[in-house]
């Protein structure tokens, strides 16, 4: 491949010959700039990547290393997105066996070759799709556009993709819009699309990070047989460890635009060379690590002592939560009359002991956040009592309205959201000792640098703006905040996703840590099995507004009851490639929706227990579980 | 759909009634007594108050609202205190010429500011984009009587080409319609550009490239469609500007429209026509704003089939 | 969190404006055009050669020179000094009355949008009706009830800039609401009204300083638009769109009547837009008029 | 087809002559209608439905004669019965016509036989004749007045050189009568009224040909259209007078040093040329010099030293302030600008305050007593639509003619005056008249009510290819003799 040969596609002048040995994909030295209003910048620094038809290649590392750009820069795409390709080559050999270098090939050889040749499937599903085209013809515009056919011709290969990625009832979700899909039929119909061509390269831009466990484990495995069945060759884009080890075949792991590690998976995940590959590898939690310990274990600090378990809750509640509802009201129609109800929070009950952390698991939707905002009354339930240290805090009056303020605080998912980005840290860290007037005068911001102490950030800080931290940093910013009412209870709403690997374990010991010194109850809402697995100390798992199991950590995960439980754990991707989860047995059934007609009220399974402090939902026979 | 439109219908009955209180209130309060202008300056006392009668303008407040409502719902608006005519009959004559010229105003406005608006959002950034939004900012600066001045001046007196104002063919149509379709059409081209730009940066757009989707259809098809959806809401916006507008229009070109009859029924304060005609106009906003709405539904799926 | 959002949130929002902003030189041009229109208004008594209103029936409508830069008016009046003292009353127009109308319309979109429910419907209501208003038509019946003059025209364009800003505050409002930080404030227990002053208020505002900019313009061009049909300004007031009206029966005979206070209109409009738009951008607002 | 279009200054609000109180619609009455009475291109009076009258001594009975075989636009024959209908028609009460006092002095309106009529007036009413020459008793045919009542103003039906055709908000269009008594007129086919309110739209109008007459054309533009060769210009003496009322009863107008300052104070000359580019020329007598029975007293003379003077014995030694009203045409506020600046160099300090028509009337007109009055000063103009000294005074300056009665709203009160008004109402005489309007002209030149400015010229624009188009000096416009090349 000395000497390449760039030729139009539909008219092979001189084709080379197509070796056996010859990569589909061979990209050498790919530098990309983008023109910023601060100068250019070159994001991809010589970048090599090769693939071969029917191979996965996953593309690994942290945020902005450079793997989008790859992508697009691979497609071309980046023309449209301002950026340029300022040097090395992009090898592709096509169908007929002729040779390009899409570096140089125009834009419209280019656009001949996206879709039969080269085909995408983007991060984001609920945005990737034309909301004013219906998907059908959405499908069939590249069918029509690139295999010359008729309208009748490519609804029918529409209907036939449809049925190909496993979506029910094909021939009537050809007309619907994407707005009346759900996340994963939406990321369904991308790959449709994607492949409605069969393209001999795909490349996945990480197609399943914005999907629930369960979705993605389907949308995953789709991928990858539609990939063996097609010959495709894939380069598979992702930041999640776990889903490397479930499809990849070589991993690059990239940093700063650069490839600092390549190699087969097994090799990658037994013997990483990289130090980042490596540290990479050691943030990830493993699911089930923790099985034989009772007790919540910090994640391990490097070069530290070994973490040791905590042992912090005492045998009274201070939360109580009995029959919780928070319902939606959907109105519509003329008068606004009522269509139905999502039923977000349907009879939610549980204890809250001082020191205790209960983490809720369950799948998006599945009601977590509501039963959190729903104690601290950014929802207002419709039913059930809360009783927060022995006090009934269900109807709020003057009296126990700041108390409940005061003993129960909130730590939201999003670090860079949650901070008003005009205000000092040290003011959005105060505004709770002013509001309950806690503190006056110079004590207050005595009080605010002890706090950053607390959080491990130095008392500077506290005249900073959000925009001026990190988002681990922000992070610790919220919890001091959060801290600054000495509560009683703190319900972290997925309070640790936003974060990368490594910050995320440091942000959870940090909350450990604060458990262990001050008693403070957590309510943790998170998805992540694993780090759930290291703090709770007990778990409830919540499936459509309901808890259906509740209770001790290891044994819900150790010997999960309810069969909803089961099929989360089953999804979860384990960041081992020799587990991998292929022949595990997924159905393709969608979460059912929480919305219902006013009239039809859900019936709320009882709990049974079923071991020591573990119970589970009984569900009606005949019922989903 | 069609909840969509009855309720959509539904929901502008407390606008008008609303505008039309309003209007009542507003026609009460201007200084002046209308009984007195319309009696004639030698009439006597007798004669202004059989003339309060006749106007309706006897009696308390509530008792005059309720009988003006009744009134316009049956359809009889009264007759003119100027000319003594009925009001459906002035204001009918010049219904038509102000509809027209503002359908003909906005027709031209809507293709230019959208054919303008998707060049410069295409070549962002290039001198069609620049040339395109220098022409837009210059119609939104340009003082709209002055425009129509300098058009007569320049199409009509110099080069003869067009009559300089009044209602007629489709030649009386054209200085008019751009002295009144300016400023629309430069905020539609602006506000064309800046959808069209989003829309160019949404994930679907470059899902289209990623199908191999030609240029041009990207452009028509997978963002024109998404950019028109504001582009009509801003549109029914502007509807408003035109009626307003065409105050100003109708007199530099005389154009015996409801513009010029609004200035002259509020100076004379002809109560009655000046009550129908703000109604008329409210009403003919509202009605547009509907059918923006239709239109909004018809470009916009999930609007439609909700 | 994309990495192209970490890279935005390095800088302040407001030094990341001033650089956004200052880079573009058209903006920049255009409020620098602004300053030494409002300098030259506000030191008009220093700046202009003649006194606006000062009589020379020996030289009345004297065309453009030397002496009199812009020509002399039916009155042998400096048309120049009048564009600058008039200036005063033009900028105020625009000033004055979206000021006002932007306060009244911030105070409604606020409660409107915090409060929703009723108060919302009614607020929003309120604004249907106003909007449902030609602008001009409800300056016309303002300026009807009042009566003519300058200080009634600024009200009149304020009743009809009120359900602009008042719409935009309310839909920032709604969007702020939801925001996680305002949430976050009042998950710790932060009262209805610091919470609207202190979080959502500030959010607000950069929509409402574009709007404002943007609308300072209309005002002057509707306020020219009420010289036109007689409503506007009155004698001796050298309000720009007056002039620009009253002149305009000599198109054809002296054209300098026009053409200057129409330039000076066109220009200070023209500059306001652009400001306005340069704002927007810089502020990356999703605004669009 | 000679079609002749006419481009004019505002709509024409109302077609039915009794009720209509504007010289436009006036002058568009005047091409389907037409009086006993007529005026010639000079406003003299000549006889037009009547072929002559006879007067009594005292001026309480008049006698026309009318003119043989002339038949209304629908057939109706013209006759003395017809002739009772319509003055009875105005003269009723009931059916509040807004011209009623043009024939409220008569008692009862007698068919002597089929061509001779007789009017018997309560009072002696010296000014009658001219009354019959008024818009408002044009004879309309009895018959359409039968078939349409009210709405008689949507079907002009008259005995004039044109017959209707249409009239659609701006514009009125009439055709040739073909039956028209007086042989060999009208000369055109249409003759089409067209409403440009703004007067440069009006005169591009008239430079593109798309209109051959256009009226009034602002003095500003005279020069322009001066160098069209296809234009030519009239410019007319007219009956329009422009003055400032004050308010006699109200301090400071009260005394007489402080109106007689104010006359003083203002330029005249600088008047006319400055407001009207130099077409008017200042008053030299209360009434314009075209009306009948004027009386010359000169111009007062521009001496703002005097006036400061005069000012500083009434007890004004700084000045005042003091507001000036006025309409809100351009032309208007121009003039009360001058005003405001010739007042300012005496150090009387004026707002200027344009009112619309309607606030007008309330201001104005109709103020109950002298006591509730607010004005201080008003910039009007005033056009004696029957050219006759009496209606150019006596809604003016008669003590019987305040608000809401008549127009005096400077409530000038003079003993002597009244009684010379009276006077020559009181005889048919016209060298009796000419007596008693010669001594009120003199007493109210002396108390100078009003600031005496200047009298307007007729301006207007036509084709050279027009004839016989004549404007009358009160603002009306003859288009019976109209011919197009
Ligand atoms: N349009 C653009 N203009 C300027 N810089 C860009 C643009 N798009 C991306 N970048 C920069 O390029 C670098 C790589 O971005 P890229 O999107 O490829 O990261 P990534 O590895 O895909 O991250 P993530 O995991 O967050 O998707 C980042 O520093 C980003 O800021
Ligand atoms: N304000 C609201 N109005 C209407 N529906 C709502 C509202 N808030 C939440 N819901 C609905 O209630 C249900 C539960 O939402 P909730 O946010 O509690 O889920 P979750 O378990 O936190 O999901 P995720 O993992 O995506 O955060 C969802 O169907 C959601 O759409
Ligand atoms: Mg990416
Ligand atoms: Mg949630």
């Amino acid at each position: 491949m000395r000497t390449l040969r760039i030729v139009h596609l539909l008219y092979p002048t001189s084709a080379a010959p197509l070796s056996q040995t010859q990569a589909l994909l061979d990209v050498q030295g790919l530098r990309v700039t983008f023109d910023t209003d601060r100068g250019p910048a070159t994001v991809v620094h010589g970048l090599d990547l090769r693939v071969s038809a029917g191979e996965t290649v996953a593309v690994v590392g942290e945020s902005g290393s450079g793997k989008s750009v790859t992508a697009l820069a691979i497609t071309r795409l980046i023309d449209y997105a301002g950026g340029r390709i300022t040097g090395g080559r992009i090898g592709f050999t096509d169908r007929a066996g002729v040779l390009h270098d899409l570096a140089t090939e125009t834009p419209e050889a280019m656009r001949r070759m996206r879709g039969p040749e080269i085909a995408m499937v983007f991060q984001e599903p609920m945005t990737s799709l034309n909301p004013v085209l219906r998907i059908g013809d959405q499908i069939a515009e590249a069918v029509m556009l690139h295999q010359g056919v008729g309208q009748a011709e490519g609804r029918a290969e529409a209907k036939r993709m449809l049925d190909r990625v496993r979506i029910p009832e094909s021939a009537s979700q050809l007309d619907r819009y994407p707005f009346q899909l759900s996340g994963g039929m939406r990321q369904r119909v991308m790959i449709a699309i994607a492949l409605s061509c069969r393209p001999r390269l795909l490349i996945a831009d990480e197609p399943t990070t914005a999907l629930d466990v369960t979705v993605q484990a389907q949308v995953l495995r789709l991928i990858a047989s539609l990939q063996r069945e097609l010959e495709m060759g894939l380069i598979f884009i992702t930041h999640d460890m776990g889903v490397v080890a479930e499809v990849a075949d070589r991993v690059v792991v990239m940093r700063n635009g650069e490839k600092v590690e390549e190699g087969d998976v097994q090799r990658i995940f037994d013997a990483p060379e990289h130090p980042y590959t490596r540290a990479l590898l050691a943030a990830v939690p493993l699911l089930g690590s923790l099985a034989d310990q009772k007790l919540p274990v910090p994640f391990p600090v490097p070069d530290g002592p070994p973490p040791r378990p905590q042992d912090t809750v005492t045998d009274q509640p201070v939360l109580e939560v009995r029959d919780l509802v928070t319902r939606f009201d959907v109105r519509r129609g003329l008068f606004g009359r009522l269509v139905g109800r999502i039923h977000a929070v349907e009879g939610v009950s549980f204890d809250l002991r001082h020191g205790e952390t209960l983490a809720v698991v369950g799948e998006s939707g599945c009601g977590k956040s509501t039963t959190g905002r729903s104690i601290i009354r950014l929802e207002q339930p419709v039913g059930g009592t809360i009783r927060l240290a022995g006090l009934d805090v269900t109807r709020l009056n003057r009296s126990n309205e700041p108390l409940l303020r005061r003993a129960v605080q909130f730590v939201f998912q999003d670090p860079f959201a949650s901070l008003d980005p005009r205000l000092t840290i040290g003011f959005s860290i105060a505004e709770p000792i002013h509001t309950h007037r806690l503190l006056q005068g110079p004590a207050v911001e005595q009080r605010v640098r002890e706090l950053l102490q607390q959080v491990d950030l130095p008392v500077e800080h506290i005249w900073r703006y959000p925009h001026e931290l990190s988002g681990g940093q922000r992070q610790r910013v919220c919890i001091a905040r959060a801290l600054a009412s000495e509560p009683q209870v703190i319900i972290a709403d997925e309070a640790v996703a936003a974060l990368d690997v490594s910050i995320r374990a440091q942000v959870v010991n940090l909350l450990m840590d604060l458990q262990a010194r001050l008693g403070v109850a957590f309510l943790f809402i998170s998805h992540d099995m694993a780090v759930v697995e290291r703090v709770a100390h007990r778990v409830a798992v919540m499936y459509l507004g309901q808890i259906v199991e509740i209770g001790p950590r290891q044994a819900v995960m150790g010997d999960p009851r309810h069969a909803y439980t089961k099929r989360l754990l089953a999804a979860v991707p384990v960041p081992d490639p020799r587990r991998r989860a292929y022949a595990r047995d997924l159905d393709d059934s969608e979460v059912p929706s929480p919305l219902r007609a006013p009239s039809d009220m859900p019936t709320v399974a009882p709990l049974v227990q079923v071991g020591p402090d573990h119970y589970v939902a009984r569900h009606h026979v005949g019922g989903l579980y | 759909m069609l909840v969509f439109l009855i309720r959509r219908l539904v929901g502008t009955v407390p606008v008008l009634v609303a505008v039309s209180i309003f209007v009542f209130g507003f026609v009460r309060l201007l200084p002046g007594d209308p009984a007195r202008l319309v009696a004639g300056p030698d009439a006597t006392a007798q004669d202004v108050a059989a003339v309060r009668i006749e106007l309706g303008l006897d009696g308390p407040l509530l008792q005059q609202y309720v009988r003006y409502m009744g009134q316009t719902l049956r359809g009889e608006l009264g007759r003119s205190a100027k000319t003594r005519q009925p009001v459906a009959h002035e204001i009918g004559a010049r219904f038509m010429p102000t509809l027209w010229l503002t359908v003909a105003a906005m027709a031209w406005a809507l293709a230019f500011g959208l054919l303008v608006g998707v060049i410069s959002g295409v070549r962002r950034g290039r001198w069609q984009d620049h040339a395109g939004m220098v022409m837009a900012i210059s119609g939104i600066s340009f003082p709209s009587f002055w425009l129509g001045l300098l058009l007569i001046d320049l199409f009509s007196v110099r080069l003869g080409w067009l009559p300089t104002g009044g209602y007629g063919d489709w030649t009386h149509f054209v200085l008019p319609s751009i002295t009144l379709g300016a400023g629309v059409a430069a905020v539609l081209a602006r506000f064309t550009r800046s959808a069209f730009v989003e829309v160019s940066a949404e994930d679907y757009v470059r899902t289209a490239r990623a199908k191999g989707v030609p240029e041009r259809m990207v452009v028509w098809k997978h963002t024109l469609r998404n950019a028109l959806i504001p582009v009509v809401t801003m549109t029914g916006l502007q509807f408003g500007f035109l009626l307003g507008g065409s105050i100003v229009v109708e007199t530099v070109f005389s154009w015996p429209g409801l513009g010029r009859l609004l200035i002259d029924s509020v100076s004379f304060r002809d109560y009655p026509v000046i009550q129908a005609e703000i109604l008329l106009f409210s009403l003919e906003f509202v009605l547009i704003n509907l059918i923006v709405d239709v239109l909004y539904a018809f470009v916009n799926p999930e609007i439609r089939l909700k | 969190m994309s990495a192209a959002a970490k890279a935005a949130g390095v800088q302040s929002p407001l030094s990341e404006f001033w650089r956004r902003f200052r880079r573009k030189r058209i903006p920049l041009v255009a409020g620098g055009a602004i300053l030494l229109i409002i300098l030259a208004a506000v030191f008009a008594p220093w700046i202009a050669p003649f006194d606006p209103a000062a009589p020379d029936y020996e030289n009345v409508l004297a065309g453009p020179s030397l002496l009199h830069l812009a020509g002399t008016d039916v009155f042998g009046r400096d048309i120049f000094s009048r564009i600058i003292w008039g200036g005063r009353v033009s900028l105020s127009v625009g000033f004055v009355s979206v000021f006002l109308g932007g306060f009244a319309g911030v105070a409604l979109g606020l409660v409107s949008g915090f409060f929703g429910g009723w108060v919302d419907t009614a607020a929003m209501r309120f604004c249907d009706v106003l909007l449902a208003f030609p602008g001009i038509l409800l300056a016309i019946a303002v300026v009807a009830v009042l009566g003519p003059g300058i200080s009634n025209v600024i009200y009149a364009i304020a009743v009809f800039s009120m359900p602009v800003f008042a719409r935009l505050v309310r839909g920032s409002t709604l969007g702020l609401k939801q925001t996680v930080y305002v949430q976050a404030s009042r998950s710790i227990g932060v009262r209805r009204f610091p919470l609207v002053m202190r979080h959502i208020l500030p959010g607000t505002l950069p929509g409402v300083i574009v709007y404002l900019s943007l609308r300072v313009g209309t005002s002057i061009l509707t306020a020219a638009a009420l010289s036109f049909i007689g409503l506007g300004a009155q004698p001796p007031s050298a309000e720009w769109g007056a002039m620009l009206a009253d002149g305009r029966s000599y198109l054809g005979v002296a054209d300098h009547l026009t053409l200057f206070p129409g330039i000076a209109i066109f220009v200070t409009v023209l500059a306001f837009n652009l400001l306005g738009d340069g704002l927007r951008d810089a502020l990356d607002q999703k605004l669009r008029t | 087809a000679k079609d002749l279009v006419i481009g004019v200054e505002a709509n024409m609000p109302h077609l039915d002559p009794a009720n209509t109180n504007d010289t436009l619609s006036q002058t568009a009455e005047r091409l389907m209608y037409q009086g006993l009475m007529g005026f010639d291109k000079d406003m003299k009076l000549i006889p037009a439905l009547a072929e002559k009258y006879e007067a009594s001594e005292d001026a309480k009975e008049f006698v026309f004669h009318l003119r043989r075989g002339v038949k209304f636009h629908d057939g109706t024959p013209f006759n003395a019965a017809a002739v009772k209908t319509n003055i009875d028609r105005v003269a009723n009460p009931d059916n509040r016509l807004s011209r009623r006092s043009l024939v409220s002095m008569i008692a009862h309106t007698d068919v002597v036989d089929e061509y001779t009529v007789k009017f018997v007036l309560s009072s002696p009413f010296g000014a009658f004749v001219n009354n019959m020459a008024h818009p408002g008793t044009f004879m309309i045919s009895p018959k359409a007045l039968a078939e349409y009542g009210k709405d008689i103003a949507t079907h002009p039906t008259g005995t004039g050189p044109y017959k209707f055709v249409s009239f659609a908000t701006d514009t009125l269009k009439v055709v040739k009568n073909p039956d028209y008594w007086r042989p060999g007129v009208p000369k055109v086919d249409t003759v089409t009224f067209r409403a440009v309110p703004e007067s440069g739209s009006r005169f591009a109008m008239l430079q593109t040909g798309e209109a051959q007459f256009i009226y009034p054309l602002p003095a500003e533009l005279v020069k322009a259209a001066q160098a069209n060769p296809n234009l030519a210009v009239i410019n007319a003496p007219s009956i329009v007078a422009r003055y400032v009322a004050m308010n006699n009863m109200k301090k400071p107008f009260d005394d007489i040093r402080v109106r007689q300052a104010l006359n003083y104070a203002i330029d005249k000359n600088a008047y006319g040329r400055i407001v009207f580019s130099g077409y008017s020329t200042p008053m030299d007598a209360p009434i314009p010099s075209d009306l009948g029975f004027y009386s010359k007293q000169g111009v007062w003379p521009y001496d703002p030293a005097k006036a400061k003077a005069l000012l500083a014995e009434a007890g004004y030694p700084n000045g005042f302030e003091t507001e000036l009203w006025g309409g809100t045409s351009t032309a208007v506020k121009r003039g009360m600008e001058f005003i405001q600046q010739q007042l300012a160099a005496v150090g009387v300090k004026v707002t200027v305050a344009p009112l619309e028509a309607g606030v007008a009337t309330a201001k104005l007109w109709n103020v109950q007593s002298p006591a509730d009055a607010t004005m201080q000063m008003n910039y009007g103009g005033w056009s004696s639509s029957t050219g006759d000294a009496d209606w150019g005074l006596r809604p003016l300056l008669y003590s019987k003619s305040f608000p809401p009665n008549l127009f005096n709203i400077a409530y000038y009160s003079s003993p002597v005056t009244d009684r010379a008004i009276e006077a020559g109402l009181a005889t048919a005489d016209p060298a009796k008249r000419a007596v008693a309007y010669k001594e009120a002209q003199a007493q109210v030149w002396k108390d100078a009510p009003w600031i005496f400015l200047g009298v307007d010229r007729l301006l207007a624009g036509q084709s050279k290819k027009l004839s016989g188009v004549y404007y009358l000096p009160d603002g009306g416009v003859l288009t019976e003799d109209a011919a197009l090349d």
